[in-house]
């Protein structure tokens, strides 16, 4: 079995969610170099959208910044802001994929403020960002973020961006678009889905050296468990080939 | 039009396209000369008390010789529009400029890390806020673009953001579904940053417009800074090419290298290392005092701020890493 | 005296009305006719702006159409309907230039119908156009037309065009943007304006040759009469010179 | 949401912008070759029924070799918008193919006079309508784009347009004023003619855009017709010229001189005789009936429709009017 560390554990499993010609709609870090990945190994149609406009370019590096010049090097249009989040909200983006400080048994994610006084935080953090927008429009969301407890809350300090709100059909009742919402969370630990009816994260693989019981002591909530959960497959000596040297060749993502 | 829940956030300006008429009525529409240095047109169109907004994103196509000027002439109690500001945010912190917030992404700079300074000041009780996002942001640049008072969008449904934000939920009355709406947002002033533009202040801008064609259109003072001028003749010759009409442009100044040390597509590369000094330098206060006063208090203009950091050999080097020729030259190809 | 003919008084009177350095949104024909003349004499830095996205072009004959090319022959920019109409809703655009089939003493113009059964019209006309979103955002709307008892009625059979919809402030009750209007209609006759109070149009000039009671037999409703009715002054050899050699030289508009 | 006035004209066509993101959902995302003829392009995505879309404006840059593909295959029963729809219109007229019409402009070719066939068939009572204006139609197709069921605008109040539309009026919560709020429109298919197009679909169009970019993006499906098609590799060239990305896109055809007798800016002007050719045959109905036939019916496709009327050497007399060439053979110069 090859040797790996959680990030490349992460990217590789994030990577194979991704369907052949389908569209994504990234940040830079570890949900960019799985999308580059995914068009390297089993997606080669997949369509990478950047928000500040960036359409389906051929990355010739990890970009720096979701707007910076790498995200439209040979795409087929450079837009805009409105034009990416438009294109979102009218159902031409597949998947999405989100991080933040906190996120909760719904998939509702933090990236506000750590603390329970908004007034005074103990911690300001960036904000939403797109990340609203993109969890707002897109199909399907996921998340990629290592397994813990402090990450894995009860109740978020602050609903920054949308997962399945408070279950149940408290998303449609929000408004939001039907039929979309949180699909995936992948940490180093395993991948959780979320159950049909409650909306409620739900751990459906655990990965190689990792029980159930693992992710759940790393989860401040309680975490339902699938049908059957499988093994995670871990990364094959390809796709860490792949990753290694032609996605992430300086190591910017891989190698913290 | 029953609002069904509406934010708590205040609204720092005005949505009423009215009032916003009465201003553009009276805003010049003559082919005139506005050529004139930075400093000339900040301290005319950039007033302490105004609510400023900047182009481009994410230290891309940023006007930072502008946000350098900025706070050289020490703007206070501003109010400002943070969409995916970065580098831009940390400079307009570190002069305390503003003391009111839209904010979508502030305080990081993305893949980068976090600016201390910029949460520091944050954290400081000194800013009042309204949350919004990257998109309702650029929505409300468009309602006020469109010269409407809102547009309706369907992000920040179920979530604090909204509540925290000025927006109002409504139910559409042609479908029942509800619908956020986004209240325009007219700034002040702003600055943008581009590729070319001719003296009257006609642009072009190469790559992604993010949100500067409705930035531009939705504000009462525009500064352009360009990297270069062309001529007339030129916008004219291709009008398929232009971005921002001169009607919108109060002053047009040439500012080579402008957005460094951020990236211009097509031009020149973000200067990594010296991001990265920035970032070393806010550690510790005595030393940003310093950096401050060395990078920005003492600069005459952008020319020495360049000159300080690497001069036009530093701008080759960042110019042939924006189009990847340091790896043709390192690989015989991509 | 100079020699002219009816649409060459009109065009040389509606070209003086436009301010230099003002911006005016045309159609083609008449309108356009007077804005290039306007440019080649007393406003040199008018802007012109067409419906279809042209801004500010340097004419280099009479166009056909509001969007074809020569609309931004050598423009400064070549935008779009919304570009267009979205200026002048934000207040950019000064002046319009409308005509119609019918007009009432309030403005109100008629280019969709004529028969008072709308689902069974004696003559079904154009429609809209761009005329009622220029009317609606512009600040000051003319119209250039003949007077005729027929076009001057008592009450249009359709009111496809805002003018001051039924007089004193009952077009900023219906939500218009405030301060915008009918400012003056040109006829062969004469010029008229509207009563600051009341908006019932109103004669302030005469051309020569004719008098107010001429303009009155020519209008279906009760004319209001300005303080001073001053008479028109004619078509100067200069402009009928411009007009006819520079603006209109294949005699498309002034010829017939 | 309290509606303070509605107009009682019939929308044609569902705002729900949930139906239509379940639609958009399943189109493809694949860059795959979208080439076919005109013949197959009309067949499988344009049916009767459908509510059918236009690119361009009065007879400039309209995809006239698609009307006339759409009336030789006889299609019936469909739902057109008509923003300044002039010879598109008079040849959709001619063959009876919309039976319900949401109007801004119609009948008329402008400055060159009004379609007798047109205004007859209109006043025929075969045509259900609501009433718009040519902004009110654009605000609709930007709803759409942006994937909401309304904008609002300023534009209708106070007129009999507004009475005999679909939109509705509302109060603005933030400012108290008036809006109209224009329901989106999402036609069931679309024909843009752009200048250049690649085989999968990414478009140029030089000169004005007039709504194509917003019809592109509301369109379910969408035919582009281009003057001329360009590697891929051109598009990637240079991504801030494209106006209309792949994936909006169904069907890709080669039509050279698709929009004449309209103009094509920068590439042909119009054939004022033609179309005066036209106004003339239709004022005897037999005589029309002959025209038809001669240039639409028994044509087999555009190619024919051209050499018909001049052929490739009337289509450079017209580029030479186009760029004014002959002013300048005239004239010397300008």
């Amino acid at each position: 079995m090859a040797d790996y560390n959680v990030m490349e554990m992460m990217i590789c499993v994030a990577a194979r969610e991704l369907e052949d010609g389908s569209t994504v709609g990234v940040g830079t870090g570890a949900p960019c170099a799985a999308a580059m990945l995914a068009q390297k190994t089993d997606a080669p149609n997949l369509v990478i959208m950047f928000e500040a406009g960036g359409v389906n370019p051929i990355l010739p590096e990890m970009p720096i910044s979701v707007g910076d010049s790498r995200t439209f090097y040979k795409a087929v249009m450079a837009s805009g802001m409105c034009e990416i989040m438009e294109t979102s909200c009218r159902g031409f983006v597949d998947y999405t994929f989100l991080g933040g400080a906190q996120i909760d048994m719904y998939g509702n994610l933090n990236s506000t403020i750590i603390g329970d006084d908004y007034d005074h935080p103990k911690v300001r953090l960036p904000g939403s960002g797109g990340a609203n927008d993109f969890a707002s429009f897109c199909w399907r969301m996921m998340v990629l973020t290592v397994q813990d407890a402090r990450r894995f809350v009860e109740k978020v300090d602050f609903v920054t961006t949308p997962g399945w709100i408070e279950g149940g059909d408290s998303r449609a009742k929000a408004g939001l678009p039907l039929d979309a919402g949180p699909y995936k969370i992948i940490t180093n630990m395993g991948v959780m889905d979320f159950e049909p009816e409650t909306k409620r994260m739900r751990t459906i693989s655990v990965s190689p050296g990792y029980s159930f019981k693992d992710i759940q002591e790393n989860c401040g909530f309680e975490l339902l468990q699938g049908a059957k959960i499988v093994e995670t497959m871990p990364p094959t000596e390809k796709e860490l080939r792949i990753l290694r040297e032609e996605v992430d060749p300086y190591r910017y993502i891989i190698g913290r | 039009m029953d609002v069904i829940e509406e934010g708590k956030g205040r609204l720092f300006t005005d949505p009423d396209p009215d009032k916003a008429r009465a201003f553009f009525r009276k805003k010049s529409r003559k082919m005139k000369n506005k050529l004139m240095s930075l400093k000339m047109a900040v301290e005319t169109f950039v007033h302490d008390g105004d609510y400023l907004a900047i182009g481009g994103f994410g230290a891309n196509r940023t006007p930072i010789a502008a946000c350098h000027e900025i706070v050289r002439q020490g703007r206070k109690n501003m109010g400002f529009a943070g969409h995916t500001s970065t580098h831009d945010f940390q400079i307009l912190s570190a002069g305390e400029v503003f003391d009111r917030l839209d904010i979508a992404y502030i305080i990081g700079l993305e893949a980068r890390g976090l600016s201390q300074c910029a949460r520091k000041y944050m954290q400081s009780g000194k800013v009042e806020i309204s949350e919004w996002t990257n998109y309702s942001l650029a929505a409300r640049l468009k309602a006020a673009a469109m010269g409407v008072p809102f547009v309706p969008t369907r992000n920040m449904l179920g979530t604090d953001t909204l509540k925290h934000s000025g927006a109002k939920v409504v139910a559409c009355p042609f479908t029942g579904k509800k619908m956020t709406l986004q209240p325009a947002l007219y700034p002040d002033v702003s600055v943008i940053h581009v590729h070319e533009a001719d003296v009257f202040g006609n642009c072009r801008i190469k790559g992604i417009m993010i949100s500067d064609d409705d930035l531009a259109r939705a504000s009462k003072h525009l500064i352009i800074t360009t990297e270069r001028l062309i001529p007339n003749e030129e916008i004219r010759r291709d009008p398929t090419s232009t971005k921002i009409p001169y009607y919108l442009v109060d002053a047009v100044c040439e500012i080579p290298f402008g957005a460094y040390p951020g990236t211009m597509p097509y031009e020149y590369f973000s200067d990594e290392d010296h991001l990265q000094a920035w970032l070393k330098a806010e550690k510790d206060p005595e030393e940003f005092k310093e950096f401050l006063k060395r990078n920005i208090y003492n600069c005459a203009d952008n020319f020495e701020y360049i000159a300080l950091n690497g001069g036009v050999a530093r701008m080759y080097e960042l110019r042939m890493k924006e189009f990847l020729l340091h790896k043709e030259a390192e690989n015989g190809g991509l």
